[in-house]
């Protein structure tokens, strides 16, 4: 049996240990170790998202969250990293030739970058591609991607085409040759995600390698492409914060259980004031994590059985995640909080956890304005337009 | 203190001149993981070590609300250069010395650095000359640069620890000039990392018997309100004014997000938004509301001292739970502040970044911990509680 | 058709428009109003957690839960009743042929009373029967109670029993006309559940009609029954504040959708302090009635399958249930005061909500020592005895 | 303000004095929806009514502080008598009166209650002789005793509002004698039921024009801290003791609980556990630090508008930020001791759950609802405002 017959959770939790072992060398490369990157590829970790058309597992996403939540709670970064190279789901938007040429280039490519609307792009002369310019900061992983998608503005003349009323975007899905990372990722949190920088210049991407996934439907059948992207990608998400604070729990909790602070008696374990805060914590997690997977499952039935998704149905997945977002970074705090001292330096899991949840948590899908499109799409109120739509 | 027309300044205005200087530093501090050498020596020069050094000594000497700004100007300009000169005012603890030890002390040293390690952590064989002192000492901050260690250690005869009637092992403090005291790197964490807070040890040094004092249970040989409480709200003093400043500072960054940062595509500031404004308004009140605490706890400590010349249980209760809350809140405020002010405060140089870790690293202190919380509130339901320790 | 063979979730989501209208009633009288009383017992819905062998629909959890939450959203006084009828599952732990003869006197019989050892009772001179003097508070329900439990302590000779160095306990399952019911339920909060006290004297209660819930095992097979009776009572909790904050938050949107604020341009719907809110309290409410359901269902498949519950799955159940309080405590809080004057009125669901579920919450289940209990089962710790073992 | 030995008492001394009085006769106030008639007479003869009547009037015109610090003794003591007592001081707006209409109100009605609903509910039709005065006014609190109402009505003309320069419609705030003042009974609440808030209305009345004022854009006509700031500086100081003095007594019950209450078996009392040891540290922090804040706050605006005469914008909105935090933070305050103190609260009559419904209701007032605080977050931001209603 190779590595990548087994089931991915089967798969993540064997490679759980090796994840840890790597955490600390990650931070100091800040970005994820190649070897490591190697077994989690081997392994099918990248290819969750990615269509079955195109060789990938098309997981759903009941099956999908707990191996994101697996990697995460073995270290964050690499968590981190493993579900925004899952962004290869965002290959079935892509023009089914085009996707076909990259996964036969690379099985089971990794994606990185962003869709942000960052660059400029404009046709070429005989109108087969565009030639894009452009820089995209927060791009997880872009060290060892495959693929670098970078969201532009289409221009004619130099000048923003707009339609609609508002300037016309796509998204180029760029080689590794063509891109330029700019070693900008000097962070506390998430330091071993490799989220730096990345440019192209005058790049010429064809056709067929854009897409408009903010607005076109997806070119595969398969029911993980009737999210929208903003819904893969917060089922991507959802994982990840209830890995990290399990994590920290499971620190806490070995930490009490051998622990006994200066001037007490028992085990931090029999302070109350630690086990009934570790039993509430682990409550609310449970509770976040099934949040999450009701309503993961919920959109799964729907999709599956043809219908559409509603604009509530989708601002509740999305709220899902983001509650679990809210629940595990007041944990990690918490937990962080109880540990004392100890916790401080930088071998201790327990404050990465803290500095990467934290970190994680300020990406713009949890910021007020998000929160704020999320909410009135909920109430069906006039939503204001943005790149993602819920 | 002398300002630039030779003109006696205040510490207060020193401390303003100071902070300006501190302005994009942060980054060489924590990459040097201690305060650089001029920097010390700035902090020295202007007498900014000197607050708590008592008046006879040549010190200060003073107001401990003087103190409290001080710090809380540093702190609000560099979080581990406000913690660095916290500490840095161990010459305080001189005012437990023998006067006449003491003026030894300040003639081999004028206006000392006294770095300080409570914790029992060596052990102190009692000889006719003295104590012969061997022990390590964790989260000595401040250590490479200080003049003198006071550390506290278990008095043993033949090896064994002498106990008293009680039957608790005997423990004093014990100041060493550094020359005795070797500094052990161990400094590597994610918050207060420019703090220096290295282990130090001690191998078989003879301190004489006055060169040690036992100030959680004696009281100190010199008046004023600094010393006149307790050693324990000698060290609150100090101390508060390390989350009012880094809560400042973190609302004074929230501040300029707020009109710097801009949604899209409305094109309005983040200041326009509601739930901005109704965080800053939160935010803003329970920092202050949690700074006046301090500033009426430490009045009521400080004329209670200055009529009586001490303090019962229950004022120094009131400050320390003062300083705890002051932590909370900072916390609370600090995490607020970083959420709300979106992805590019994630850069290890931003410096809310800073003052999130910092923050949660001072936190992190025996004295902000929830056997301190029971403590308190044993004192404030009238029920039995170790004392000395408030 | 007759109403009882409906699904009980479908005769309770039937009935929640008749439980509403009478919801101003059951304040006035302090009590389920008789009519309605009946009409709920009809529809079956103080059937569900009595074995099948006693006529009872022995409800999984999974089922039991929203059919509590249904009731409870149309009023929570008459969810409360409801579910405190439904300890009519107690009668599991009683002699067979005792029970049997109480539901062939009244079928689906409606308990109340409390398992709290407040009275004492003394063998009568033939071992026969118990007779038991007592006054338990807190007993929701009584005024229409068919059977009325009271913890009782055993005497001979006027002294306590002692048995493994604790008193000897029992519950008697007195008859309404055993029991003296003083009128003292004048509460702000679940005034409509007529949660007197009741009383007994020198009752004389069949050895066959007590019981010992407290340790010893069921004499019925069904699964439900595996459950500890504190288990039982947490299931039985379950669906009650997931109902009460459901309607608030019902309440508050229907009045977000038509009001606008003193001052402000658009409908407080349109105002993200409060639409964010919204989403925010849903999304921590639909994750607290996951979270309750996948532990209720793991308990199920357990019991189902034979295996013995852990103490820690146990206390998981258990945590569930408390989180859920929590969770639904704080939205019932914050639906209120999002609600402006208006949900001042005594005419106002809303501000019943919000005394109703703080009242609930008062119950000893959720208290800080309840909270240490469940804390040291699930850690391993020991547990101090208490009547209800987790 | 005269004690038994006939020197005059400071007001605070007639509150402490009258808070004893008030001791168990919550249940009657709550009962009789209002303060009973003895009650009133003893807030007028002890001059506690005259707090904020001008001195040039014949009224006490306490320093601000020591209207808070009243009004918190009183509604320490009983909340709904605490509301009554504020909301009483409304013969503080006669200060936006000419000064001869003043003195004819007061020779009329010496030291008279003046009961006040701002909202402009009503219409006043221009006559050459003043306003002919119709409408009906909502949350009138203490209107049955009071002698004269003052509310705000929209001034037309031909049944037309009449619009200012800006299209605004003109709004005044007539005062009224009780004479020609009608009580609509509405007043069924949980939550300060004992306040007697009724709608009232009136029919036709003629107001001459200088018995009308629009103190929102007038300045006082009067000097002084208590009217120099603004209208609604003068409304946040009669409310600022209002939560403090809740929370306090919340503070003072959960005490009084946490001794009395014992822990089964162990028979230790709920002080010796630490959770409630940290909960009541917590809440004395939180409270006595918004009162800190609330006394700096009012200081700092009595100080600018004794030496300068008015108060900018900012000062005043930092008076009502502290009294929203005071406000927030008591309810907070109080559901924590309400939780921590068991089932006992959960009768009506005990004044944990007086605190709560009170504090609940009090919070539902205008000025403390999300509007203000976006309000004054604008101002603290530096966006433009409304200032007029800080």
């Amino acid at each position: 049996m190779t590595a990548t017959a087994l089931r991915p959770l089967t798969a993540a939790t064997a490679l759980a240990g090796a994840v840890t072992a790597f955490a600390a060398r990650a931070e100091t490369e800040r970005t994820l170790p190649a070897e490591l990157v190697e077994r989690l590829r081997e392994a099918g970790l990248f290819a969750l998202g990615l269509p079955r058309a195109l060789g990938g597992l098309e997981s759903p996403p009941g099956e999908l969250i707990p191996v994101i939540e697996a990697v995460s709670r073995a270290d964050a970064s690499a968590g981190w990293s493993v579900l925004i190279g899952n962004t290869s789901a965002f290959l079935a938007w892509l023009d089914p030739a085009a996707a076909r040429a990259i996964v036969d280039r690379t099985p089971s490519p990794v994606l990185a970058g962003s869709m942000a609307p960052l660059g400029t792009g404009e046709l070429v002369e005989d109108g087969t591609a565009y030639r894009v310019t452009g820089r995209w900061p927060f791009s997880s992983g872009c060290r060892h991607a495959d693929v670098l998608m970078g969201g532009f503005v289409v221009t004619e003349g130099g000048r923003p085409v707009i339609r609609d009323g508002r300037p016309l975007m796509r998204v180029g899905f760029f080689l590794p040759d063509q891109v330029t990372v700019h070693d900008t990722w000097h962070v506390a949190g998430l330091s071993g995600s490799g989220s730096h920088d990345v440019a192209v210049t005058e790049a010429v991407v064809p056709v067929g390698r854009t897409a408009v996934p903010y607005s076109e439907p997806s070119h595969h059948p398969g029911p993980l492409y009737r999210l929208s992207p903003y819904n893969v990608l917060m089922v991507l998400f959802a994982g990840f914060p209830l890995g990290v604070a399990a994590r920290a729990l499971d620190e806490l909790t070995v930490l009490a259980t051998g622990k006994q602070r200066v001037g007490a008696r028992e085990t931090l374990l029999a302070d109350p004031l630690v086990n009934t805060d570790l039993v509430a914590a682990t409550a609310a997690l449970n509770a976040a994590r099934a949040g999450v997977h009701a309503v993961a499952d919920e959109v799964w039935r729907t999709v599956e059985s043809g219908r559409e998704l509603t604009p509530r149905l989708r601002a509740e997945l999305a709220a899902a995640t983001i509650h679990a977002f809210d629940v595990g970074r007041d944990i990690v705090s918490r937990a962080f909080r109880q540990a004392g001292a100890s916790a401080l330096f930088d071998d201790s899991p327990l404050q990465r956890c803290l500095r990467d949840l934290h970190a994680a948590g300020q990406h713009i899908a949890f910021s007020a304005d998000s929160r704020e499109r999320l909410a009135r799409t909920w109430f069906g109120l006039p939503v204001p337009p943005a790149i993602f739509q819920v | 203190m002398n300002n630039a027309t030779g003109v006696a300044a205040s510490p207060l205005d020193t401390a303003r001149l100071v902070a300006v200087e501190l302005d994009g530093r942060g980054a060489e501090i924590e990459q040097a993981r201690g305060l650089p050498p001029d920097l010390v020596d700035r902090f020295r020069d202007s007498g900014l070590f000197g607050l708590a050094l008592p008046r006879t000594l040549g010190g200060a000497e003073c107001a401990p609300l003087t103190v409290v700004e001080v710090v809380e100007e540093i702190a609000r300009a560099d979080p581990s250069a406000g913690w660095t000169l916290l500490i840095g005012q161990g010459a305080g603890f001189l005012a437990w010395l023998d006067p006449a030890t003491a003026s030894e002390v300040v003639a081999h040293t004028p206006r000392p650095v006294v770095a300080s390690s409570m914790a029992p952590a060596g052990r102190g064989e009692q000889t006719p000359d003295g104590y012969l002192l061997s022990g390590r000492w964790p989260f000595t901050s401040g250590c490479a640069h200080s003049d003198w260690l006071m550390a506290g250690f278990v008095v043993t005869r033949d090896g064994v620890p002498v106990t008293d009637e009680s039957g608790r092992p005997v423990q004093r403090m014990a100041f060493v000039p550094s020359s005795e005291v070797t500094v052990v790197d161990t400094w590597r964490v994610a918050g207060l990392r420019g703090t220096g807070s290295h282990d130090v040890t001690v191998t078989g040094s003879l301190v004489p018997r006055e060169f040690t004092a036992d100030p959680f249970f004696e009281p100190a040989r010199l008046p004023g309100p600094l010393y006149g409480a307790s050693m324990f709200s000698f060290l609150m003093t100090m101390m508060a004014g390390f989350p009012l400043g880094v809560g400042r500072r973190a609302l004074d960054e929230f501040h300029v997000a707020a009109h710097r940062r801009v949604k899209q595509p409305a094109g309005t500031s983040m200041a326009e938004e509601p739930v901005v404004q109704a965080a800053i308004v939160r935010c803003e009140s329970r920092l202050r509301a949690a700074r006046a605490l301090v500033v009426e706890s430490l009045g009521r400590l400080t004329e209670v001292v200055e009529s009586t010349g001490h303090a019962e249980p229950a004022v120094r209760a009131r400050l320390a739970a003062s300083v705890l809350h002051a932590m909370e809140t900072a916390r609370e405020v600090v995490e607020t502040a970083l959420h709300s002010c979106g992805a590019s405060s994630i850069y290890a140089t931003h410096p809310l970044q800073r003052c999130f870790r910092d923050i949660h690293a001072a936190a992190q202190h025996v004295a902000f911990g929830q056997e301190a919380l029971k403590r308190l509130g044993r004192i404030e339901l009238g029920l039995p509680a170790p004392v000395f320790l408030v």
